[in-house]
């Protein structure tokens, strides 16, 4: 816990900003003004902040299909974020991609995704790509506790391993891919890190809804990956507030569990706790930072809802960049 | 006759075969949904509605939930029918086929050709298909030309809950591989089912609409968009053939080329990109086999040859819609 | 000018590209060959000796031999490319897309779309395709129509080894995805080729043979076929237009329709399966906009809506042939 | 060792058919008789056999491209077998398939195949196809070093072990994929049973060409998985005579590699000796197994050399069973 007074009231900043963001759609989907499929990150908010805290531009990293904590960490535009959701022409993706396919590969954000699993090698090219560059920068590829058990997934890690390339495994073991809890579907039983420890890297473990947790392990992690002695992979443990995708009911839920989720892991909560413990930071200034999103998110959603729609033309353009 | 959903259709046609044939297995992702979670087992039932109650019903080893591994999935399917089970594997979206491609295309759809003609593998892939829901690129998209062009497997598109009991019947009696292409807008569609026990032959098309002007092939969710067109068309005293094809591989290529030969004039409605597409596929078939009959040139109403947008602008602009069909139908016709 | 072999060419235009451009990036399985080996590194230099001496002279970061891992060597090659690097990746068979669908299509042949054209991805995926070793149904197919039918990435076929050296140096250094589909039968053939750098731009069809009563579209091998008929038919007085597309994504449909207006009869010869295919994209392209011209049915020359068999008297059986090509132009002369 | 008589004899008979029929192949390629790609089993003969005589026509295999030996020990028919080698229309699958595409469902071989790692799921199927007979029989599935890095084989490894599928992942370890060594390209070096370990499956280890070695691993393998404990994986080190496929000059080779491991790594010499050391048979008697078994394989070359050629008109058939 080494953190400047800045780098604090960044990450909490952060952490906030993704959470509004998502909290606000939530709402906002129920109206019906949002078209397609959204999957939101709230819950998680600790685990790309921890993460996307330690790099800049050029470590890139590779997201999900819940991707929105991810780009808002890495530094992508939260109100072109917003438009894009919204199918706005002024969109980070010009209204084209939507929720899952959000990328800005000018702040290392090489794309949510939308077919599980697909992140990983694209991982694995990025982290060769900054091997050959020689800088030591890395790629984080992003994979829930689902995604790990598809087969590009598998091949990334062996692909990396064998070829030393600088990419990092990050698995978000919230429980859960859509419906199915992970004591089903992962082999390994809850453990996702022994199974990438069985392709030959090391691995670390952490605490996903606590920032410090997450901060500390990556810290480690980093060191590592940069140092040269190739890839790496860390799981941790977080948890999703809402459904898989908006509208879903969440039968599968055990009773009190979204209750309990809330009150004692919820990543906000703890950080405030713990940086009023450890007396860190006066805790007004978080309510102060708190305000602020709230502005931001507000006006966000004002912009997004007024900014100019795509129109028939656009269809056709950005496919090639020579025809 | 009863009305249901598209959707109970499949649902109920599962169950059907799945208590007459011990040998029908179904697999997939969430088909029973809660595995592994506190809510148990059948908390959901497919994320589409379409495996409600079969796992209590038929139990794990009939109705088996899988991990997200579309390879294994399908590869499973494979050898599950070579084993002499009848298989029915769901993939939830079929854009999905992107990351399980070989197991379909060069095993499923080859394993009788390469080994003489001396096995069967009667497998059925369940898909959800085509755009609607504003999910963009990877989640949207109308795969049936790609895998209508591939030997070995034949082509299932239904276009209402009575074709959807009767082909999935058929589907999964059938002892060759069948994809079963389900639009994800036509789920909630009502339809009168027919009672009892039926199966619709493959390659037998059905005509929805019939005129004298111009033949309308189309299929899936596309049908309903020319159907109304063709009754618009009809107010005026244009008539219209409306051909729903059901299935693209086998083809009723007869039908086609039979109402092409009274109207001369052809139009394709087709919810894919153009090239290398259905609607060229059949406007090559007419072009080769029918080029007497054809007074004008065909029209094809396809998507554009871009990857599937999100904005609602965007997608509806991309998909073929009873405007552009009407104004293909009119350009065929004012030709010369 | 040097005579070379089209082997050759695709090698020499990989090490003069990453002479050039530091950024150029190869990968594939046993590209090197030999690693971890006794035989030590460059045993091999790939199956089709398209990459020997590569890495000697450049090494490991920039030419990365991979384990059996396609969808991880596409999706690399996609990473790279988004890096900002020019990646050249390798699948020793075209028939191996289908382990590695999705990185080419829903990722590679996407991003710049549904980024809203904020990115691009000039990764070139260079496959060995087509028949004639009678290596059977999965090691023998022409994937080019699958890939054409799908928005967001250019189809390069050339035919001959100067074309293979102004159209991989084209591939590499255009900013768009591109599939560069190499014929296994064609490695070995010899040809001149200029010195120098130059680039053949995409959508730019060759015109082999000229002649004025039919127009022949063909691409890759069956190029080779076609000349050989058109030099026969031309001894009888017969001409023909041989068009070598070069591209099937972007096509040359002028050179296409040009060439239709003219001699009023078109046959397409096509080494995949018919459905879906090349020949019907091309017939449907004549009959929807040189209908009028169109004296007489197109006559599509493909490979049966099968796989491909193994033994020989089947293989070839399956091919289009000068026997069969020369037959669909005299019935296409012979109509009416 | 508890292997009657006859049961000895059957087995050395299995390994010296596959021998034969391979060392056989190698010199009728050369001619240029025989079409296509072949891959050659020589060196391993120790894995099929060891295997496959644990094993009866209802419990099933799933091969390779380098599939021949799998065929021989599940009981395909050795003729048929050269036939479809040669093309022939009496071919064990008409002529159509080859080398590489050998099945017989009948005798429980569900096909050898020309994409690396795709038999994997496939076993899975037929695994869960016994599993819902509950006749205690399996699957088994042959990988090499090469096929244990493609994403459908680590998909298939926690899928069976999710679905409790009796399937056996069986590593043929003979150290290179084409002309690669495994020391390159399976990340855990060459160890590939201690990564399907992580997959959460009960693993074995045995010496590929030893026929003792294999047959008693796998009676305790196949003990496992019939009782119900779900699936399991054994990796077996073994050699490769010939070069990946004919007309490979395997410069990658270290010198006298080839001569070594003909001398010390023979499946055929080891069994002989093994046998002859613990006076299992009288040597003679394999001797004259030796004779019959060459008698086998002219016949089968002259009959497929002299059997029907399939016509033009078989291109088109067996596409479908209802067209
Ligand atoms: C290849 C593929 N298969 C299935 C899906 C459907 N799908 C979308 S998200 C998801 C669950 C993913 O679970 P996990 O990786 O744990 O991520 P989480 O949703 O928990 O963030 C599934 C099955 C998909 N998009 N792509
Ligand atoms: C998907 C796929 N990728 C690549 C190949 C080409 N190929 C055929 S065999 C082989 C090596 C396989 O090595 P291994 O699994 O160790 O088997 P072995 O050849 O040693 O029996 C390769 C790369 C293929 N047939 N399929
Ligand atoms: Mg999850
Ligand atoms: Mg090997």
């Amino acid at each position: 816990m080494q953190l400047s007074r800045e780098a604090l009231i960044r990450a909490y900043r952060q952490m906030k900003v993704i959470r509004e963001f998502e909290e606000r759609l939530h709402i906002e989907i129920m109206t019906g003004e949002i078209a397609g499929f959204t999957h939101l990150y709230c819950g998680q908010e600790a685990v790309a902040v921890g993460v996307c805290e330690h790099l800049d531009h050029d470590d890139m990293i590779v997201s999900t299909h819940r991707g929105h904590g991810h780009c808002i960490a890495k530094g992508c535009d939260v109100k072109g974020m917003m438009k894009e959701i919204w199918g706005s022409a002024e969109g980070i993706c010009n209204g084209k991609g939507g929720s899952m396919h959000i990328a800005d590969i000018n702040v290392g954000m090489l794309g949510a995704n939308g077919i599980v699993g697909a992140g990983s090698p694209i991982g694995v090219g990025a982290a060769l790509s900054a091997k050959l560059d020689g800088k030591g920068k890395v790629a984080i590829t992003f994979s829930g506790d689902g995604a790990c058990n598809q087969g590009t997934t598998f091949e990334a890690m062996n692909m990396a391993v064998v070829t030393k390339a600088p990419c990092i495994f990050l698995y978000e073991n919230n429980k859960y891919s859509e419906h199915t809890g992970v004591a089903y579907s992962v082999g390994t039983q809850r453990d996702i890190a022994s199974r990438a420890e069985g392709f030959g890297m090391k691995v670390w473990r952490g605490d996903g809804t606590d920032f410090f947790s997450v901060y500390d392990t990556m810290r480690e992690v980093l060191d590592y990956v940069r140092a040269g002695h190739g890839p790496a992979a860390v799981e941790f443990d977080t948890e999703r507030f809402f459904g898989h995708f908006e509208g879903d009911p969440q039968r599968y839920r055990g009773k009190g569990e979204l209750d309990n989720i809330r009150e004692n892991r919820d990543a906000l909560k703890i950080f405030r706790a713990r940086v009023a413990e450890a007396k860190l930071l006066d805790i007004t200034v978080l309510d102060g930072i708190d305000t602020e999103v709230l502005a931001l998110i507000d006006a966000a959603v004002d912009e997004a809802r007024a900014a100019p729609r795509p129109t028939a033309a656009d269809v056709l353009t950005d496919v090639y960049i020579s025809y | 006759m009863a009305q249901m959903m598209y959707r109970e259709a499949v649902l109920q046609t599962l169950f059907a075969e799945m208590e007459r044939d011990e040998r029908v297995v179904v697999l997939g992702e969430d088909i029973v949904g809660g595995m592994g979670t506190a809510g148990g087992p059948e908390a959901i039932g497919g994320i589409w509605s379409t495996s409600v109650g079969l796992f209590g019903k038929f139990g794990k080893d009939r109705v088996i939930d899988t991990p997200i591994s579309e390879s294994a999935i399908v590869g499973a399917a494979a050898g599950l029918a070579l084993a002499g089970k009848r298989p029915v594997a769901e993939l939830m979206f079929a854009d999905f086929i992107g990351v399980s491609l070989d197991q379909i295309w060069n095993q499923i759809g080859k394993f009788r050709y390469m080994f003489g003609g001396k096995t069967t593998c009667p497998a059925v892939i369940r898909m959800a298909y085509g755009a609607g829901f504003n999910a963009a690129a990877q989640h949207s998209q109308s795969v049936y030309a790609l895998l209508t062009a591939m030997p070995g497997i034949k082509v299932v598109m239904p276009s209402t809950p009575a074709d959807v009991k009767g082909l999935l019947t058929q589907a999964i009696r059938d002892d060759d591989p069948v994809i079963f292409m389900e639009h994800k807008a036509l789920y909630g569609a009502m339809g009168e089912v027919p009672d009892g026990d039926y199966t619709i032959p493959f390659g037998h098309a059905r005509l929805c609409r019939a005129g004298q002007d111009v033949t309308i092939v189309t299929l899936g969710l596309m049908v309903g968009l020319c159907e109304a067109v063709a009754d618009k068309l009809a107010a005026e005293g244009i008539g219209c053939d409306v051909i729903d094809l059901r299935t693209t591989s086998p083809m009723d290529e007869e039908a086609i080329l039979d109402s092409v030969e009274v109207t001369g004039r052809l139009v394709v409605v087709d919810e894919s990109p153009p090239r290398c597409s259905l609607a060229s596929d059949i406007a090559g078939l007419v072009t080769t086999r029918a080029f007497a009959s054809l007074k004008a040139p065909p029209g094809l109403v396809t998507a554009p040859h871009t990857p599937i947008p999100f904005a609602r602008e965007l997608e509806s602009q991309y998909l073929p819609s009873p405007g552009k069909i009407e104004a293909a139908v009119r350009q065929t016709l004012a030709w010369r």
